[in-house]
């Protein structure tokens, strides 16, 4: 088990570009988000709506890593995983909306988007329920001799639950392309992970399962994505799994419908939280590098604006459902 | 009668059990600092400490089992499941632990614990977080099974399953915590196994339960308007079930409607059918209808939901047809 | 026609299956090495070698959540439980992911998988090893439920359900593994959702399926040395429920009994009974009648056991009852 | 973590009378065993039957270091536990016979034998479900400040099931007076431990969850006496919970209708076990520490020969349940 932290980066070009999609990735994800916040308020968008602001570097740092066949597979909080995904943020909103040009047609909301051409296999409801599901799709890539990976994301609470823990030993005891993603971001609802967890480093439980395990700083895109590399580079070749703890932070409260701060942590922490900010670390970084000016940035963030209010009308003005979807795909013929 | 929510009538239930048995404690995710998912416990964890409030991890198999140990060891613990779709987790406990302890130990050990939370539907949760599991936990010998419908009853069966030396399943509802109603002031024990008529009728009898009552009593109310008089009866605890209850309300109406939250297919009207047709065979004068949900995983559009739902137009439909009328 | 045990025929399905399709496998607990814990996979490891026949830790909510996976990712696995007692740790990833998996996703991910075992009780097991569990299974919308009770029907519906592109629960039973029946040579699919009459007659009908087949048929047989022809309709399918075959036997008999392993209380007996007074309701003669095992917890002792099961004495008791012979 | 090896044993005696009782339980254990196998042939057993012949040592040697107001908890493999508990082989034969005499009044059977007043707290069947019952019993006790301790024993096959982990780590979290103490046979049923484990030295989870760990040879009753004393100290005082690995063996089948070896495990590895008999290797001891003489061991045997008898004797003679006993203890009045 190593701690990786991030190597000095002499600025290629390719770095640059790199970088430049890096932050307009963070940037969508940010603008989304606050936009879905805003329709929640005003009843456009229902249920549970968990939102990924603050915990942007971790979905964009793996993504970059990742080729088109691989798989990604996450919890409720996933419509940061699914945009980078490549699943536009029309088809993402929409689906907030309940529409049927949603990616889940309407079916499944917030909690289930699911895009599988883009290879993203959910959005899943059930804490732990979906690390089961990333080693059974990488049983299948080794199972047909496949060089693809999958890369399942879940929150640090999850480790608390059996089904992480039968689902690491299955993937190390038949060495599958899979990269545990564990974005621990502190809390788990309103619990702090060391008032439930008898060992709060995540990435201890990689000794129990002998697979590689490393420990990441989440508000640092590119440490992000340097370890997702490492990570999946072991999966791709050999099949060694990687439980990979990415510490990170959420911005918001758990849900729309919970507190931001209260009880459970103090408003200052949230505050001091906010000054790691991943998006104004990445621009600064290529501020200072001369990567990128900030007529540049303020050009990309009002392109992911647009592209947010552009998927905010088309949700808005796509139809419902139609009532006989009710009562199809229960059943595939 | 001071008027009260479901909540608080939980609320109410357990601080005064929990004063009341120094071994009564409450076990279960956020119940403590955090004063409930939904608020049931708030207030709890000041007055009893963190020994008797106890927040878990997320860990629904782990802590139902400790419950049940804690129960084998002499507490009386009452496990809050943050809502049933996540007790899915622990049925291993529920049944073959909980259930079975009783018996397969000769009747040595008594289990007296409760096991609660919100069960079924709220509002655009969608597949997996919108399941109503009465009819799955009504099939197991050596539960008893409620689910309250008004905050009086969940108060006053929230007590009598605390006091239960058996393993009972407390089946509440999100959507319910905020309505209100008339709750008696002090000691209120409502007995296990009981129905109550919660509108009286001669025409047509509409068994229901939970979140079932209300729609049942707006049909019976849209039914009067049709000069149709519709008896409710609210079954309130499930396993037993109030089988006489149920005859008595069928022999005065010669009809009747089941509605439930939960899937069609042996479901919870599934057996009330099966009894009124067993028993009151030669009182009947129409086949028994069934209001359920859709037989669907629940669709996250809001339409397609309410498609998907009981309501008080598919029970008046319902009755309508077992009298005949269209 | 070869005479074949149902555990061989059940390993010829698994068999053909694997030599048609390399995308089918099979996984569970002691499959492989070991043959089997009841050799209802013996010799497929050495034909098919360790890839497709996966030995599992005793993880049970882990491997059939791995089978869901590999179902996503475009498998199609065979899921073995040693017994479906040990399902109820699955129970989650048979309902929130395999049940939902298409319809959350918009019909998106197909999920072609079998979850395969010996449902209910064997000899003497005691409570926690002898549940039947398809009241519960057939419940679930995004599930198919088949039940073989012949070699034949366990042959061709294992292999429907491994060719069927939605989770498919297939339900055996270890009273039945040695059980010898006809198999017809090649090819064998029987489609899932048909019902079968195992026996014809005009008095009364006997609905059962699985372990209640052959009991209903000793019944019969009985029932003939009385004067009475029963017909035993074997229901094969619990989801879909062959709710015409049902209802066409009623329809001529106009009387009828259930019979079933499981627990009274929402069985699938339950289910049966509301389709019929539903849908038959003047063709009926008598309140139907159920056979069940009995509400309690399987008790060790072999006499008390006896008492517990549905028994062929219990099946022509209640058929004489309706038919109020007495 | 630490591995603990035997100490060098002064003959005090009391140590003496401590073996002596140790050997006695052994050979009860084992005659009982053997008998138990006898009756099963004879069809007078019925259902599933796990004997813990080989392992006779763990159970002794833990037993040993308990008090009558300690709880102990068990798989289905518990007769030897039972029995060292002190309930009595009639009541333990009884019930495995099924009869009204038995310790469950013969509706448990085998697998689940209880007597509430000795606290033996059953014999349960789903592998890793009385984990989380050995937490809560301990729970309790920690909850009205007894000192008593919960000694769980189970399998190693069952360190892969969820279960186990979600118990341990709550039992760290609120340091509960528990033992969990892991029987490593090697095998669950059919399967080799390493064939379905990532990391085969159990006590490795230890360190996951932040609790004592030790691992000890399972044929030498005195190390595992020594090791279990320890760790019901760390549990007594301070509620510290404890991972004991004993490495033992099943000289038997998996159960009564499981072959004793065959593809999963060769018959000179049962021999070679066999070699190492707990059995022989304390009756070898206390005879070189000339504690005890070959006549007094053959009394000891004839002594717990004609305990055994009589309970086959009795168990035979013992009456059914009453009919009625079916629909009895479904519900607690
Ligand atoms: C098995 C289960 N139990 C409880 C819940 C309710 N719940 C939803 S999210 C959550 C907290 C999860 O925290 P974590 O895993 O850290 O992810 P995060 O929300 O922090 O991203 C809980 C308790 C659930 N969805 N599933
Ligand atoms: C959850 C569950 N799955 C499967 C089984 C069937 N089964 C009974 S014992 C056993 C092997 C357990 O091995 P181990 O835990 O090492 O205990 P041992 O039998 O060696 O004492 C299995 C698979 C079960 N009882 N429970
Ligand atoms: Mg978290
Ligand atoms: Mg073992």
């Amino acid at each position: 088990m190593t701690t990786a932290t991030a190597q000095p980066q002499q600025q290629s070009p390719a770095d640059a570009a790199l970088q430049r999609r890096m932050l307009r990735e963070m940037l969508l994800i940010r603008r989304f988000e606050e936009k879905a916040a805003e329709a929640y308020a005003l009843g456009k968008i229902g249920g549970f709506c968990h939102l990924y602001i603050g915990q942007e570097a971790v979905a964009v740092g793996v993504s970059a890593a990742l080729t088109p066949s691989d798989y990604v597979i996450s919890s409720y909080r996933e419509h940061g995983q699914a945009l980078v995904r490549g699943i536009s943020a029309r088809a993402v909103m929409a689906e907030l909306f309940g529409k049927a040009t949603g990616c889940s047609g309407g079916k499944g909301g917030s909690m289930h988007l699911f895009d599988a051409e883009k290879r993203f296999m959910g959005g899943h409801g059930i804490v732990g329920g979906h690390l089961p599901l990333a080693a059974g799709l990488a049983f299948a890539i080794k199972y047909r001799g496949g060089d693809e990976v999958c890369v399942c994301f879940f929150g640090e609470a999850a480790v608390n639950i059996g089904a992480f823990h039968e689902a690491v030993n299955m993937a190390s005891v038949w060495k599958l392309p899979v990269l545990f993603l564990c974005e621990n971001n502190r809390y788990g609802m309103g619990t702090a992970f060391e008032r439930v967890a008898a060992v709060t480093d995540v990435v201890e439980h990689a000794c129990s399962y002998d697979i590689a395990g490393e420990v990441v700083n989440g508000m640092d895109v590119l440490e992000v994505h340097q370890a997702a590399r490492r990570a999946i580079q072991r999966a791709r070749k050999g099949g060694h799994p990687t439980l990979l703890e990415v510490r990170t932070y959420r911005f918001m409260g758990h849900s729309m419908s919970d507190p931001l701060h209260g009880v459970y942590r103090t408003k200052d922490e949230v505050e001091e939280q906010k000054r790691k900010d991943p998006i104004h670390q990445l621009s600064h970084r290529m501020l200072q590098a001369g990567t990128i000016d900030q007529a540049g940035i303020d050009a990309l963030d009002a392109e992911v604006h647009a592209e947010v209010e552009d998927a905010v009308k088309f949700a808005d003005e796509s139809p419902d459902p139609a009532p006989e979807e009710l009562l199809r795909h229960v059943i595939a013929d | 009668m001071p008027t009260i929510t479901y909540r608080d009538a939980l609320n109410q239930a357990l601080r005064e059990e929990m004063q009341r048995d120094p071994a009564v404690f409450l076990m279960g995710e956020e119940v403590g600092l955090y004063q409930g998912a939904y608020k049931v416990s708030r207030g709890l964890l000041e007055e009893f400490g963190a020994q008797r409030v106890v927040d878990t991890p997320i860990a629904e198999l782990g802590f139902a089992g400790i419950g049940v140990g804690a129960a084998m060891g002499g507490l009386r613990p009452v496990i809050e499941f943050m809502t049933w779709n996540f007790a899915l987790l622990a049925l291993d406990q529920i049944v073959n632990s909980a259930a079975k302890m009783l018996y397969m130990s000769g009747g040595q050990l008594r289990m007296p614990i409760v096991f609660r939370g919100p069960n079924g539907a709220a509002l655009q949760l969608a597949s997996q977080h919108s399941q109503a599991w009465e009819s799955w936990l009504a099939h197991i010998p050596g539960l008893k099974v409620v689910a309250p419908a008004t905050p009086a009853d969940a108060k006053g069966l929230l007590k009598s399953a605390i006091r239960d030396n058996n393993p009972v399943v407390v089946l509440e509802g999100e959507m319910l915590y905020n309505t209100k109603g008339e709750v008696p002031e002090g000691e209120l024990l409502v007995p296990i196994g009981q129905a109550e008529v919660k509108r009286a009728g001669s025409d047509v009898t509409v068994v229901c339960h939970s979140k079932t009552v209300a729609p049942a009593l707006k049909a019976a109310e849209q039914l009067a308007g049709q000069g149709v008089a519709a008896e409710v009866v609210d079954l309130r605890s499930l396993r037993p079930l109030d089988e006489s209850a149920i005859l008595a309300s069928v022999a005065k109406t010669h009809r009747a409607v089941v509605a439930e939250e939960g899937w069609p297919h042996s479901g919870i009207g599934a057996q009330v059918v099966d009894v009124i047709q067993r028993d009151a065979f030669d009182e009947l004068d129409a086949p028994v209808l069934r209001v359920t949900q859709a037989d669907t995983p629940m669709p996250y559009n809001k339409q397609l939901e309410r498609l998907a739902k009981p309501t008080p137009d598919k029970i008046v439909a319902a009755a309508r047809r077992v009298l005949y009328l269209d």
